[in-house]
């Protein structure tokens, strides 16, 4: 039984990359190399974190929306990132890793989230520029990771990806309204775009020559685009919407290049970028904080229903 | 008229504050599912809030608070987000402060038994208007209660220490249970007029579903007394507790900064 | 040294009721029943608290004070407050109950505190009123006891009656504003003076012949006016200011008494009152557990200094 | 003068919206003695503030929020109440959550031991206005900074817990501590003038006071880094944390009701 194990190991290993090439899925029950299964559970897990965490800042609105519609519009759209955060998670868990233990890593600053909502939202208009921009952003993240090779990830995003366009299309059509109305309305749009253009197009992560994991990932067909290959696509995807919006993006060198057929754009503030990725941007602190909060003092319900449920079933137990 | 649309305010703005307080739980549930379902529930009560408030407005515009001339401010926004407390009708109870899980659940127990029955009572109204609002709401309701006694008996024969938790917070909002069944004359005169229900009708049977709840937990009907009004004056005559005012200063601040904006 | 005990008694209760017949003070060191002592100190208590409960419904308005000034007058004003509860405290230590304990009772609620803070402040013109209404009250309660028996209440009531009669112009004068001021404002002065007169007149205590301690009170000097005899100072007094101010007392059977030289008027609702003086006002558990809070919160930093002081101290002991 | 009143609106802000922070201890201290000092200080921060206000308004009418016609206003509280979170230049320390008393402590502690530098070296200034603000503000600082400076040792050197509740307050704080020590081009120009002081200068002997303090409660400074803003923007650019907009909505609500209101 326990006979040339290294050739097992390189039999499976070429199923696996079988699998990958034939754009196939892998499965949780499939083998697959250890750092494939580390590399993919720690990506949905920071995909699942983000999700969590980015309630807080558009949740920072709602119990101030200036009209009951966007209200329910807003409540409705936080509700869907917490469905969003337990689809991730229970892809995680096909990995053997469960909710708690992902939770723990994510407030003992073990796990990452996105980036983006390290920043703070100081408007209204900020909930439109996060679900234009933001979401807009992680559509053309996630739209190819439909296809991503893990299959619970990618069944995930399939359901998520259809939300987010709904949740980016909302977005779009608060700021469009906004711009409709008063000049301070107006003011108050371009103010938002201003501060969040540049986190927005961060959201990639660093340039690919700053990138080390892109390529592994990419072999293994868990990644499907390059962080620059998908900047620049939000980049042209976004300017002609701005265009109609009626908003300038804030960046002197944006302009169209003819030969590239795509447009020329300025560089992010990477400083800022490691800053914010090392713990110290705007929010950082207060979102972990929030969550670490919400954590800890719901604890005694979570133990309340533990203990609730092992009670019941040994009331059933005992009156069979 | 005026009658009718007194009487879609108070049944709007119980579900509106009470709306508020609960959205107030989100990103800080104690596991998402409950993020997800105190969510749902608030905004199943925004969504009953706004057509009560838009029927109000219907009944009788003067009750829609003026705003300056071309304000494409909806009736039902006009009326959530710029009234005064003092012109709000909802019942003291669903405006205080959540408080911890087991007071939340408390809270949301007592105000949704009382609620389904007010709106099961209402499905017959002669306001279509109102019926087709309380066939939607009985569904609603019935939800948010099984959800709120399902966590009470949970809580109530979990640890010690959700015991309680859940047993203070019940006992924290008892004295605001005896206002709920008081009858309004707006509210006697519509239901009179086979439009709306008088509270005092339910109390029988809401009680009767709470002391099974609680005889489900193990817990006894607090014995403490009413919460006293201002010289008979209390929540649906616009007397609130110190709460309202701060709840409705976060509510109603950016609507009111744009009296002209559209949203 | 144990020879006729009652004798003894006899005399120093003679030398007693002398100095109370004297209008003298009795002082911490005097001898005095066990009687008087209680009462004294469950009055001072009383005051005490009601000072220090007294600060919940104007601090209330701190925070949303509508101007700079007034957001001034009022933060001075809850200080003084405390200040006021801080002497009342000492004036009570000096019968050998401490501060700890006191507050231990109050908000265990074995003692009580005025009822009138067991109503709620609902607008900015509640601080006006409480000034105007509640200190002219507190006032009318007030100055006889500058005379009263016991030597540190009274002279403690000499330095809070200058305070209270510079906050009740202080009320006054925000309400001459408000009325000064738009329809909205003189509104809302109005349904304000409507929410606290009747419980500023019950502030005073219940009817003389439902008053079973009076007597004894004043008969040991500690009170020196019956109950109503103070109301029915406080609404003479009150009634030219209502007029001047331009608000209507919310009173149909307000009018001159020639013939008594004295306004009849109609009776509060005693029954509201019993309710609150029970403990079911609408807001004596808001109050008790706001304070209950602040006092469990700052546990840690009281017990902090405690040891912190001894630590020094035997640092000190230890230099010697 | 567009440059005076910017700088005088930077150091009013951070006095108001302190004081509104401390204001908010009132009736919640840990005693009376401190429910009082807290006040006092409070006070003090306010009276600041309003002088400073008032100055920024004289210096540049142009910087003061417009009013409808007729409206009894003054200046200091149109500049007080009807700017929003991002016309406010406050430095971000002053304007987060009191947390428990161990983290007040440790914010007061280096906020005013930083004020105290400012406005000792503010008592010369060119503009006779702000001299004066700055010799009565450096009487009141010095017993702010002294109160903290007492309670921080105390607590560090107090209990276990006071301990570790005051490390964690001053460690959550100190992000924003050197935003505090950043000069902007606007305080650089009034400085050259003779009119203002760069906080720049002041870095070294703050640091040192607070060091002192700190070693006599046996604290070791935190090492955490700076707060980032958004592309450089900070407090003083009118780039805030979520906390200032709920804190404006609660001081400006009643205010705003009434921009026609005397008060």
């Amino acid at each position: 039984m326990t006979v040339a194990p290294e050739r097992d190991e390189q039999e499976l290993m070429a199923g696996f990359e079988a699998t990958i090439e034939r754009h196939d899925r892998i499965e949780p029950r499939d083998w697959m190399p250890e750092g494939y299964r580390r590399t993919v559970v720690r990506q949905v897990a920071q995909h699942a974190h983000s999700e969590i965490i980015g309630m807080q800042p558009e949740g920072n609105w709602i119990t101030r929306a200036p009209s009951l519609r966007r209200k329910a519009i807003l409540l409705a759209k936080v509700q869907d990132e917490a469905g969003h955060g337990l689809y991730l998670y229970s892809a995680c868990e096909t990995s053997g890793v469960s909710r708690d233990e992902l939770t723990e890593m994510l407030i003992g600053g073990r796990q990452k989230y996105s980036s983006i909502f390290n920043y703070p939202t100081l408007t209204y208009a900020d909930v439109g520029t996060i679900g234009w921009l933001v979401d807009g952003a992680a559509i053309c993240n996630q739209v190819p990771l439909c296809r991503t090779s893990y299959g619970p990830y990618g069944r995930a995003m399939i359901r998520v990806c259809k939300e987010e366009s709904f949740h980016q299309r909302q977005g779009y059509e608060l700021l469009a309204t906004m711009m409709r109305g008063t000049d301070e309305q107006r003011a108050m749009v371009q103010e938002s775009v201003d501060r969040f253009w540049w986190p927005a197009l961060m959201m990639f992560g660093p340039p690919d020559d700053d990138s080390p994991n892109t390529a592994q990932s990419m072999a293994w067909g868990i990644k499907r685009n390059t962080n620059d290959d998908l900047r620049q696509r939000m980049v042209d995807m976004t300017v002609p919407q701005a265009e109609a919006l009626g908003v300038t993006l804030p960046d002197p060198e944006l302009r169209w290049n003819e030969e590239r057929q795509a447009h020329d754009f300025g560089t992010p503030d990477w400083d800022e970028f490691k800053d914010v990725i090392s713990g110290n941007g705007p929010c950082n602190a207060q979102r972990l904080e929030h969550r670490r909060r919400a954590w800890e003092d719901g604890a005694w319900v979570r133990e309340a229903a533990t203990v609730f449920a092992r009670r019941t079933e040994a009331d059933r137990e005992a009156a069979r | 008229a005026h009658d009718l649309a007194t009487y879609c305010l108070m049944l709007a703005d119980d579900a509106l504050v009470m709306s508020h307080r609960l959205s107030e739980w989100c990103s800080r549930a104690p596991d998402l599912e409950d993020d997800i379902a105190l969510g749902n529930i608030a905004l199943d009560l925004l969504g009953q809030a706004r057509l009560l408030l838009a029927r109000a407005a219907a009944a009788d515009p003067s009750v829609v608070p003026v705003l300056p001339e071309g304000s494409p401010v909806p009736p039902e926004d006009a009326l959530a987000f710029f009234r005064g407390d003092g012109e709000l009708l909802n019942v003291r109870l669903v405006e205080g402060d959540n408080g911890d899980f087991g007071r939340t659940i408390a809270r949301l127990l007592v105000f949704s038994a009382w609620r389904l029955a007010l709106l099961e009572h209402l499905t017959p109204s002669r306001d279509h208007v109102l019926a087709a609002v309380a066939v939607k709401g009985v569904k609603e309701m019935t939800y948010h209660r099984d959800y709120a006694a399902r966590w009470f008996v949970t809580l109530a024969r979990g640890t010690d220490e959700s015991r309680r938790r859940v047993v203070e917070g019940l006992t924290a909002i008892w004295p605001l249970h005896g206002e709920l069944f008081v009858t309004q004359d707006v509210e006697r005169r519509v239901a009179d007029a086979g439009v709306g229900v008088a509270p005092d009708t339910v109390a029988d049977e809401v009680d009767a579903l709470l002391d099974q709840v609680l005889s489900a937990g193990g817990v006894e009907r607090p014995s403490v007394s009413a919460l006293a009004g201002v010289r008979g004056r209390t929540g649906r005559h616009g007397l609130h507790t110190e709460a309202l005012s701060r709840l409705l200063a976060e509510m109603q601040v950016v609507a009111r900064a744009h009296p002209t904006g559209a949203w």
